[in-house]
Formats: C-alpha cells, structure tokens, sequence
C-alpha cells in the first residue's frame, strides 16, 4: 500500500537524506537534482493574452439572458438600531423587480448592508436604493482603537468589553532575560488599517432554477462559497454550483460566500432572475475586509555579542466588529532568543470586519520587529545585517542574506557617506518567513484524447499567480510533452474538488494531486505503447512527446501516435492531493532589502530599490512567480508610504474610501526590484512546492521603515511614513 | 446619479439664459460634474451642454498674450510650444494635473471650477457647511490635507493647480452672462468661503467662463511650478508654488515677482509677502528662503497640519530658485 | 422631495444622499439648487426651443456611436457613462470598471486616438468621435507586438488592469515609438495595478519601443 | 496551519482555516490571534444573539443559537 523512499531533500550545501513513507501510486516526490524539461523554467502564463486582451471573462462580465442588475444599501451610521426599513416606495419604481432586507436589527459599522434591490439596469437599482425608507436610532460609537480600549468606552457589543481576551505565547523567562541584556530597547509601533482593494470588486451573478442555484462569483474559493450558499439555503451541495473562471484579485478578502453574494441569490429567487450584485467601490472599501491596525510595544534585550536575550510584544489591534488582529508572528519565528514573550489583545469598534489579508498579522509584526532590531543594533553599535545573522532561525536565509547582500551591496552602501545636502539615501533590511506546505483534499482528473490533447480538470481558481500555467507545466513535465498539449480547466465546482487560493496554499495543494493524475494517465499509456515498441510498460518512460524504452530510446512512439490508440474517445486518470510527508524543513525563508532617499526638507520618501530573496521550494515557474515577488513588494511599498483607512472620529466614517484618498502604489512610485530565489528540495509532497503569495509581502515595509531610519537617523515608528510623520520624526532629532 | 436631461443651446446667449435657471448645470469636459453627479451630490434637472459654442474654443496669440479657450483641454495646454515656452508655470502645472487619461477630457474651465476635493464634501453622506450644512467637519476631524491659510469658516483647499501658475501671470477670466460679458483678473475671481462658505468664486447665476486671457509676459519673465506630493504618481498635491520672476534689464536684481501657493488655502493663495522678499534684490537661496518663509506668514494651521506649513515653505522657496535658474547647492 | 426627508431624528450630519444641490464646471447655479432627486424624475424644460440645437432625455434614446470602426446604436439615457454602454449595452466588456472615478484607468479607451477613462465621459458626449476599445486591437491583430510582449514579460497578473494599460501604452507608442523607461512610466501614470505588474508592463513596452528603434537603443 | 479542534463547532461558523480540512475530513478552526470569524447566519462576526462568534464561543450548547455541525 505504502513504500518508503529516501530523498534528497535541502539546498545547496546542505543536502541530506530523507526517508518518506509515501502511498504506491504517488509518484515519488521531486527531489535535489531533479532534471526537468518544463518545470523551473521561465514560461508566459497560458491565459496571458485572455488578459492583455480582455477576453478573459470575470466575473463583472458575465451577462445572462434577463438578467437583472443589484444595488446595495448600507447604513451611513457607525452605531444605530435599524427601527424600521420600508422598501414599499422602492418596490414601486418602475423597473425594479426585487428589494429584500437584512436580518439585522442593529448597524455596527457605516457601511453595513442594509438592503437591496434588483432592477433593470444599475441606474434604476441606484434610484430605488434613493427610495429606501430606513428609520435609524443613533447610538453612540468608537472608530478609533486608542478610544476603544479605554475603560469606559462604548461597547460594540452590547453588555461586553471591546478589549477580548489575550493570546499568550511564551517561554523561557522574560525578565531575566531583559536582566542579562547588554542593552535594551523599548518603543511602541503603530501600522494603520490596510484595505485590500482587488480591482474587481466583491460580487457575484445568481441564477435559479428551481431549487438549483447557479453562482458566478469573484471568489478565491467556488467550492467554500459553493458550501456556505448551500448551508446557507438549507439545500444539498449538488443544487449548487458555482463558477469563477477569473478572478481579479482577491487577496484574502474574498473566501466563502460573503453578503454580496448571499444577497444576489436572495434578489434572484424573489425576481425569479438571474441578479447580478457587484459592490461599489465604497462598499468594497467599507465592508469587504481590511487587515486590523496596530499599537504593538516592543521590548528587546541583546547580550554585548549581539545575541538575543529577550523579546517581548505587548500588541492590541483592532478587527473592526470582528476579531483577527494578532501580529506576533514575526516575533515567534524570525530571530532565536531564549526568553520571548508575545501577547496579541483583539480590540472591537465600530469599523468594518476585518478579513484574512495576504500573511496576516505578518506585515504589522514584521515593521515592529525589525525597526527595533535596527533600533537595538545602533544602541549596541552593530551593522545590522550582522546581527540579524547572529540570531537568525533560519539557515536558508543566512544564505539568503549572502545573496542579497551581494546584490544590493549592502557593504558599499553602508560605507557610503551620507549627502549633506537635503536628499539622504538609506538602507534597510528585514527578514521574512512563511510555512505553506499545502494540504491534502484537491482532486484532479486529467484525459487524453486521441487526437493527442490532454485536459487537466480541477476545481481551483486562479487569484491571478498563473494557476493554469503552473499545472498544465506540471502536467507537460509528467507527461513528457510540450505545454501546449495541455489545457486546464479549471474554476467550476462541476469539476474534482480543491481548496481556496489562500493562505499560499493553491500550488502546494493542487500540483501534487495534478501530477499524480498525470503518473495515473501515464500508467495507462505505457500500457497501450508497450505491446508496440516490444517492451514492458515497467521500462517505458514519458519523455520529450513520445513513449519509449528508457535503456534504448531510439524505441519510441510519439505521444500522439499513443493517443491513437486510445480505445474509445479519451482515457482518463485520476489523482489526489494525498497529506504531507516528513520532508526537510516546513518554513520557508526570505529576506528583502530596501534603499530609499528621502526629501527631508519635504519629508517625502521615495523607494529607489528592493532586493527580494525568497525560497518556495520547488519553483515551478520563475517567470510567474517573479511577478508574485514584485506584487508583494509593491504591496509592502504601499503599505509603508501610503496606504492607510482614515476614520473621521467625529462621524465614525471612513472618509477615503475611493481609490484617489486611499492611494496605491502608481507606476512613478515603482521602484527598481530585483527578485531571487534560493532552490530548495523540501520533499513534503510529491512537486515539493511551497506557497508563495504571502511571504514576499512580509518584509518590505519593514525593509523600507530600517531604510528611512537609516537615511534620517530617527526611527519613523507609524506606517504609513507619511511627510507628517517624517517631518515630525526629524524634528525630534533637531 | 439622477435622471436629467442634456441641451445643447446654438449660442452663448442662450447658454446663459439656460444656466440661470435653477436646477441648470454647465457640462464641459465633464470630469468634475460626472464625479460630482455620481455622488449625487448635485443632482441637476438640466445639463446645458457647452461645447457647441465655438467661443470657448482654441488658443489664440492676442495683444502679445495668449486666450485659452475653457473648452482646451490640459494635455492641450501642457503641450502647446507658446505656453511653455513663455508661461512655463502654467504648462507644467498643466502637466502635473490627474493622469494622462484625464488631461485628454478635462478642461482649462473645468479646472478653474472644479469642486473642492475636500473629503467631507465629496462623501456622500456627510452634510457639510459647503453643502448647506451647519459646520466644517475638518477642524475637529481629519484635517491633513486642509487649508493652513484663509480658511474659516470652511476649510477646504482650491484644488486648481492651473490656477495659481495663471495667477503668477495676471492672468483674467473672460466671462459671458445674461447680462452681458465681463473680465475678472483671477486672483479676484476666487472667493474666500467668508464670502460665501458653499462657493468658491464668484461666477454669477448664468455666467460662463468663456476663456482664460493672458496677458503678454513682461520682458525677462521666468516662471516655475512645482507640486509636492505624497505619491510621484496621480496624487493632489499637498502643496503647490508657482513663482513668476521679472529680472531687472542687466542685472541679478528681481524687478517684479509673483508668487502663488495652491492647496494651502480656499483660494488660490497669493503671496505678497514672499514677493516683497525678493523684489528689489538680487536673488540668491537665502533671499528665496527668506521669501519662502514670508509666504506662510499668519498661518493657522490645524490639528494635523502643520506639516504643510513647513513644506509650503520650501516648496516657495525651490519654486523661485528653479525659475531663476539658480541650482541648490 | 423634502431634503431632510430621509434624515434621522436629531441627526447631527449624516443624511443618506438626499440633501441635492446644484452647481457645476463653467456655471454656478446660485450656490445651492435644489432640484427634485432621482425619483421626482421628469426634468423640468425651461423656456422655448429656439436656441436649442438639441434636446436628450431624462428618458433613454438611441444614439449612434463610432466604435471600433463600426456605427453601433445603442440606447442610453444621458446619465450613462460610455463605460456602462460599452459594458452593459454593447457586451464589450474587455474595458473594465474599477475605480468609477477617473483614478485607475481600467476602464481606458481612446478617444480620437487619445486615452481617456470611460467612466468619466457620458455615453451621448461620446457621439461624434472614434471611439477604440481592447477589442479593436484584438480584432486587428497585435501589429504592435504591445499584446505579445505583454504575454512574454508577463504583464498581466489577476489581469483586471491589464486591458487599461495596454490602451494607455497603445496609444503612447503610437506617438512615440521610441519611449524609454520614463515615457512608458508616464504613459501609464493614470493606470494602477494591485497585483504589481508595473515592472514586467514596463519591460513589456520597454521590449516593443526597443524593436521599434531597431534593436539595442534601449535604456531601462 | 493550525491543529485542528476536537469539539464540534457550529454548523454557521466560519474561518478562513475552517475552509480546509484534516486528513480525517474535519473542518479547521484555528484558533489563532489572526483568525477572522463569520457567523454564515448572520454573515457577519455575530451570532443571531449579538454576540461576537468565534472558535471559543461557537461550539457547545450553551450559546442559543448554536447548531450542530452536520
């Protein structure tokens, strides 16, 4: 049933074997020396020109026969009873053809739906909305987490306090260690909260008929949004199904069925019309998830040599009406120290809930974490590259830091003298960790046809990482054949199950079960070429198109002429996602650093360069994941600079909700980035590939907050650095 | 958006006719009115659609200056060899305005007219002092990018960035209403919301800015704007300075200067102080810091923004020596 | 409809989009107008014909419009942004909406050959003038390489962005084939990306301008 | 990823972990500090009660509004 294999598992100059116990139709997992054809090398995404073109279809594109258009209502108040809401005059417009209410009795956020209507077109719906009666009783409220967490303060939640109860980790002890420190440091970092902002909006387009729901929705997982519409609906999975061919963005934000979609199904089944509901930008803005802000007081202690004696983090955040604001991460993971100590307190107000928001926790942790390591490291008067590596956790990233080093010239720039004049040039570097093993559970189905296609079939969806492209390359690597045999299908909940793209876990959980449908198909390939080329299927391989013997390779047949064979029409094989292995190591590193000048006349910071190193495991595609590389750091660029949701304390709104007020990285903001990865065999399933959408994002506002701190010689302790808060800094110093 | 409709009057006349109706808005480049349409914050019966009228219309070489039409569109003027070349200001404000797309819709008028950017104002749901409310939300609220110069009782920021560098130049505002045409020079067309806290100047019932007019640039003139910005790219800025300098015949004397700020204050914010430093010296970075610093003299900044007193200082300063031609050392 | 109609008791502030005002670019309306809302509907004509070259709406009409080097009609009431008509009227959905407010330049199709943001033109200005969207380069074929070296340099992520930035960098080709890094940086000023395509765009455009000036020249 | 909790959790509770499985076929909850809960009832992180959902709340009897996993 099972056998053992022993691998060759680590990164170079640090190899080892590793015994797995894997099932007898796994293939064996792709180890330290794999020599590939397809896999690792830079190939353009499959649905590349889908995308440049338009043709890609989203789910703000689908259009249905009848189909009707949805608007939503959401409360203007932070805090209100909702007395009475009257759709009569809403319900009377012409064109209007369906308006619901929500169930709840009590608006806890400005932005909280409301109602909604359906009409014929997106204009009408908005006139209706206009017509909506809703009688509110005010009640005081608190957006603001210092106001929050006084004793006193007004309870989000009726008869409870809004400061929940800690998370503690712990070990060791943290007063001795503070006791044995050479030097230690103490100061308290703020992050603000941080929308996600897909560019398409949260929604989706319902479809009854009968008791069968159809769902397009802009989701990053169609099988969680296909379970909760049908617990939701109180009807058997089967009655459900639910399509995202593409999906623009998502970014944790869009897992499950969230109000907007739960509302367009609502809508569909009172007009009996397929309803389509895409949020505004506003309402995304308000309602559709954030990651929490943070007051996160550091307290580091170093021995003379520089090593760690102590860390401790005494972090309250805010989840808005929901919880979620830990950051301690960073703290439990980056750098080793003997006595650590981390306690994370969640925080209620009256803001939106806060959502999964790419490596959550991470960013907020990571900026305090190590604007204090570069705030210890000048007290004890160490280069701070040195004594990140002296506590270190990690041995791929002391590798790491080499390669980056080198290619940022972390020396030179350090030796550089600083301008007298007003532009100051600094550098940073910060460190970055992930753990995406994958998970067991995705299925895949791959066929070939005679005429010598291969589809591969899996219910995934692609947040816009190359989904389509990583598996039809897994898929040509284990069929031996050239890519553009393969075509994937993927997106529908008619298709073998798999998991959300989320929490980096799409390519770590969906190659394996691909490949292993693929070494499934292949089986049966061999069989049909063996009695041909004269051999058994046992000394058959898959290789460069065609079928042959693995000692004589001049015995082949092509891949098509195979196909021919086929008896019938396609011949299908099946593969799973089976759990992980005992492999080498279950985190992942990374370290990224970051030059920027700032104008310290005007306190604007500009980000010049980033160098970003990270290992993922097996890369399947460098060219694809360099651009997930580039998407975190210019993440992490936005996140220290500009990004922030502003409350107004007076209203309780958030006041900058569009697109111009909360500002993006634009193209002149973009620094030059250079990307790197480290090649690890990790040998935990059978691709060996680790998630990567999140641990670029870790480190590059940390990066960029060291940098500042370097170039103006105050640390700037609040993202986002802001000309206020730059200028404020320096003036500190004078 | 409300449900209204568009007519397109044959001329002028009637354009003003139409305007002076209630419930009548002017559509141009639109960009503004489509925005503040949107979050319905008018909601017009009418449009009276303007760009039929071919008196809006083109840049014409007058008297030694230039008439812009209001209809030209940014990137028109960004471009065009004789405003860049003798009104440089004015071509590089127009340059740094929004994104390429909108410099390729908006309009010289509509930039002049434009709607505050005030957060308060343009959130749908709050019913400020400009809106007819009963107060400014900025001075007990989030106030970073609001007026620190003349404000009260509304503390918006003019969100032109045309027109400070038009003001360096004297430039006039040539309007057309029912009761005939009238020319206000710019600087006086803007009004303090102590005149009036839910406008911004003094365009009358009826009245359409038919063009911009430009005096001839006084000889030796040299212009410079700059923005500073949180982000490089589509930001508004948190500061802008146009300086407009007249060098004496012959020598580093500075015979005549304007200097203007933008996003400081309800009006484009012009600085006489800052001129007095330089006018009749020569001009060296000391004299341009200490105009520089004169022109956020009586300041009154909020809770959250003084920072841009500082900046405002600096960004005065590097303006005039960037028209000079002076580097910082 | 009374402006305070939607208010709540002792509101201090907060009133849900009811409070209406006019006054516009080019014309001031006395200050504060107040015109019936959405639901009132029926504009109110004031005064004759003469004078008026012509009259649209409130209700929809056709109109014609040149896109893509076809005459569409499509019928639209004046309110509609040409985003919604090409989007909802006419199917041509490469064009996205995003930002709705000019800020992002998804929505990005050339007018007379000029990129503009869709979003922030009404349907009926649009009469008159050649309109281009993505399809239009689709259906040509990529004679600019722009489609193909977007593909190679992988310009597009999650992709949403990526039909605005290419009609921005079409048109900035157009005019100015030997674009170095900077000018392709400004093309798409107006144009954001969440996902952080911006530097493999830039090498994109960066690839097309450099075959234009025949190999070599580049800077980057 | 987190370990998975032994006690049955309500049939409406939701987190990003619960929409993963074990090995065995439980729903995740992980109860860590950066675990943001919906209640599917609601739609919101509440229950039906007013009452903020989360791993520790929302599993057992005593809440009123709980329902059993299915």
């Amino acid at each position: 049933m099972s056998r053992r294999v022993t691998l060759n598992l680590g990164f170079e100059g640090h190899l080892q074997p590793v015994t797995v116990v894997i099932p007898d139709d796994e293939p064996t997992p792709w180890q330290w020396g794999e020599r590939f054809e397809i896999v690792g090398k830079p190939t353009p995404r499959v649905d590349g020109a889908l995308k440049a073109t338009g043709a890609a279809r989203y789910t703000y594109d689908i259009s249905l026969p009848g189909m009707l258009y949805g608007a939503i209502l959401r409360s203007p108040y932070p805090h209100a009873r909702i007395k009475s809401v009257d759709l009569s005059r809403a319900r009377r417009l012409s064109g209007v053809r369906a308006a619901i209410r929500m169930d709840d009795t009590v608006a806890r956020f400005a932005g909280q739906e409301v109602a909604a209507v359906a009409a014929i077109d997106y204009e009408t719906a908005l006139d209706a909305l206009r017509l909506i009666k809703v009688e509110y009783e005010e009640l005081p409220f608190v957006v603001d987490l210092d106001m929050a967490m006084m004793p006193g303060a007004v309870s989000v939640f009726e008869n409870g306090s809004n400061v929940q109860r800690p998370t503690v980790n712990e070990h060791g002890d943290i007063k001795r260690g503070l006791a044995a420190a050479a030097a230690v440091h103490e100061a308290v970092y703020a992050t603000p909260v941080q929308t996600h902002v897909s560019l398409e909006v949260h929604g989706s387009v319902a479809e009854w008929d009968g008791d069968e729901l159809t769902v397009w929705s802009s989701s990053q997982g169609i099988f969680t949004v296909r379970d909760d519409l049908a617990v939701y609906f109180s009807l058997p999975h089967n009655k459900v199904r639910v399509i995202t061919e593409y999906l623009g963005g998502g970014f944790g934000s869009k897992f499950g069925a969230k109000p907007e979609t739960v509302i367009a199904a609502r809508l569909a089944r009172e007009a009996r019309a397929p309803v389509k509901v895409m949020l505004t930008r506003e309402g995304e803005h308000l309602a559709t998830g954030n990651r929490p802000d943070s007051l996160q007081k550091v307290r580091l202690g170093a021995d003379r040599g520089g090593k760690l004696t102590a860390i401790e983090l005494v972090q309250h955040g805010s989840g808005g009406i929901g919880a979620g604001s830990g950051s301690a991460g960073p703290f439990l993971s980056l750098y080793h120290s003997p006595n650590l100590r981390t306690e994370e307190t969640n925080v209620f107000m009256n803001t939106g809930p806060s959502s999964p928001m790419r490596a959550p926790g991470w960013p907020q942790g990571c900026f305090a974490l190590e604007l204090a390591m570069d705030e210890l490291a000048r007290k004890l008067s160490l280069d701070r590259l040195e004594f990140r590596r002296l506590n270190n956790s990690n041995p791929v990233r002391a590798l790491e830091f080499d390669i980056g080093a080198k290619l940022f010239g972390w020396k030179e720039k350090s030796a550089a003298p600083k301008s007298s004049g007003p532009f100051k040039r600094g550098i940073g570097v910060a460190s970055a960790a992930w753990h995406a093993l994958g998970v067991s559970g995705p299925q895949a189905q791959v066929i070939a046809y005679r005429d010598g296609r291969v589809q591969v079939v899996i219910g995934t969806q692609d947040i816009g990482t190359g989904t389509r492209t990583i598996l039809a390359m897994v898929a040509a690597e284990e069929l031996g054949v050239e890519l553009a045999r393969i075509e994937c299908q993927i997106g529908d909940t008619g298709y073998p199950f798999s998991v959300p793209s989320g929490g980096s876990m799409t390519t770590p959980s969906t190659t394996p079960a691909v490949r292993q449908a693929c070494a499934h198909l292949k089986e049966k390939l061999l069989r049909l070429a063996a009695p041909v080329l004269g051999a058994e299927p046992s000394d058959l391989e898959a290789r460069g198109g065609t079928i042959r013997v693995r000692f004589d390779p001049s015995r082949k047949m092509s891949f098509e002429d195979v196909c021919r064979r086929i008896p019938g029409d396609s011949l299908s094989a099946e593969g799973e996602r089976v759990p992980n292995y005992e492999g080498y190591r279950k985190d992942q590193a990374g370290c990224q650093f970051a030059e920027v000048e700032v104008d310290t006349e005007l306190g604007i910071v500009r980000v010049l360069k980033v160098v970003a190193v990270h290992d993922a495991g097996q890369i399947i595609d460098p060219l694809t994941a360099r651009s997930q590389v580039n998407g975190g750091v210019l993440m992490g660029v936005g996140y220290a600079l500009f990004e922030t949701r502003r409350m107004d304390p007076q209203l309780g709104i958030m006041v900058n909700p569009t697109m111009d007020d909360y500002k993006l990285v634009g193209p002149l903001d973009v620094p030059e980035i250079d990307v790197r990865f480290v090649e690890v065999a990790n040998g935990f399933n059978n691709t060996g590939v680790m998630g990567f959408g999140e641990p670029a994002h870790v480190a590059t506002a940390a990066a960029i907050g060291c940098a500042v701190y370097d170039a103006i010689g105050v640390p700037v302790r609040s993202l986002p650095m802001t000309p206020d808060r730059v200028l404020a800094a320096m003036e500190t110093k004078a | 958006m409300n449900r209204f409709e568009v007519i397109t009057p044959a001329d002028l006349a009637h354009a003003a006719r139409l305007l002076s109706g209630e419930g009548h808005v002017a559509l141009a480049g639109g960009v503004d009115v489509i925005d503040l349409l949107k979050l319905d914050i008018i909601a017009p019966a009418t449009l009276v659609n303007l760009k039929n009228l071919p008196e809006l219309r083109g840049i014409e070489s007058r008297a030694g200056g230039l008439r812009i039409g209001a209809l030209t569109q940014l990137h028109e003027v960004a471009e065009h060899p004789l405003i860049r070349e003798h009104y440089t200001a004015v071509a590089d404000a127009a340059r740094e305005a929004a994104t390429p797309q909108i410099r390729n819709l908006a309009t010289v008028g509509g930039n002049l007219l434009q709607r505050p950017r005030c957060w308060y104002f343009r959130h749908p749901d709050v019913h400020c002092l400009k809106k007819g409310g009963d107060r400014c939300y900025a001075p007990g609220g989030l106030n970073r990018y609001h007026a620190i110069l003349g404000g009260g009782p509304s503390f918006i920021v003019h969100p032109s960035n045309l027109a400070p560098a038009l003001i360096a130049f004297g430039a006039s505002a040539k309007i057309v209403g029912p009761s005939g045409q009238r020319s206000v020079e710019l600087e006086k067309f803007f009004t303090l919301p102590t005149v009036d806290p839910r406008r911004e100047n003094n365009l009358e019932p009826g009245e359409v800015v038919v063009a911009v007019e430009l005096p001839a640039p006084p000889a030796g003139a040299k212009s410079a704007y700059l923005e500073a910005r949180e982000k490089q790219s589509f930001d508004w800025p948190l500061v802008a300075a146009a300086a407009m300098l007249v060098g004496a015949p012959g020598s580093h004397t500075v015979h005549d200067a304007r200097i203007v700020l933008g996003a400081v204050a309800p009006i484009p914010w012009r600085s006489p102080d800052a001129e007095k430093e330089i006018i009749g010296h020569p001009l060296d970075a000391e004299r341009a810091r200490a105009a520089g610093e004169a022109s956020v003299r009586g300041a009154h900044p909020l809770s959250d923004n003084a920072y841009k007193v500082a900046i405002a200082k600096v960004l005065v300063r590097r303006a005039i020596l960037k028209a000079a031609g002076i580097e910082e050392t | 409809m009374k402006h305070d109609e939607h208010k709540p008791p002792n509101s201090r502030s907060i009133s849900r989009r009811s409070f209406i005002k006019g006054a516009g670019a080019l014309a001031a309306a006395s200050g504060l107008v107040r015109t019936p809302g959405a639901d009132a509907g029926a504009a109110t004509s004031s005064g004759a014909q003469e004078g008026i070259v012509e009259r649209l709406g409130p209700d929809a009409q056709t109109i014609e419009l040149k896109i893509n080097g076809e005459v569409r009609r499509v019928t639209v009431e004046p309110r509609e942004t040409l985003l919604r008509a090409l989007r909802d009227h006419l199917n041509l959905t490469g064009t996205k909406l995003v930002c709705d407010r000019g800020a992002c330049g998804a929505c990005t199709v050339h007018l007379d050959g000029k990129p503009v943001t869709s979003c922030m033109i009404l349907a009926i200005d649009a009469r008159g003038h050649e309109i281009t969207t993505i399809e239009k380069i689709r259906i040509k074929g990529d004679k600019t390489g722009l489609f193909g070296a977007f593909v190679e340099h992988d310009g597009a992520q999650c992709g949403f962005c990526t039909p605005g930035m290419v009609m921005s960098l079409a048109a900035a080709l157009a005019s100015n084939p030997k674009a170095n890094l900077e000018d392709v940086k400004r093309a798409v000023a107006g144009n954001i990306c969440r996902c952080g395509t911006y530097p493999h765009v830039f090498a994109a455009a960066l690839s097309v301008a450099r075959d234009t000036r025949g190999g070599g020249a580049g800077e980057s | 990823m987190a370990q998975p909790n032994q006690t049955a959790h309500c049939l409406y509770l939701r987190t990003k972990s619960a929409y993963f499985r074990t090995a065995s076929g439980e729903r995740i909850f992980d109860e860590s500090s950066t675990a943001c809960y919906t209640c599917l009832k609601t739609l919101r992180p509440l229950g039906p009660d007013g009452m903020p959902a989360d791993a520790q709340a929302c599993h057992g009897r005593e809440r009123g509004c709980f329902e059993e996993d299915r």
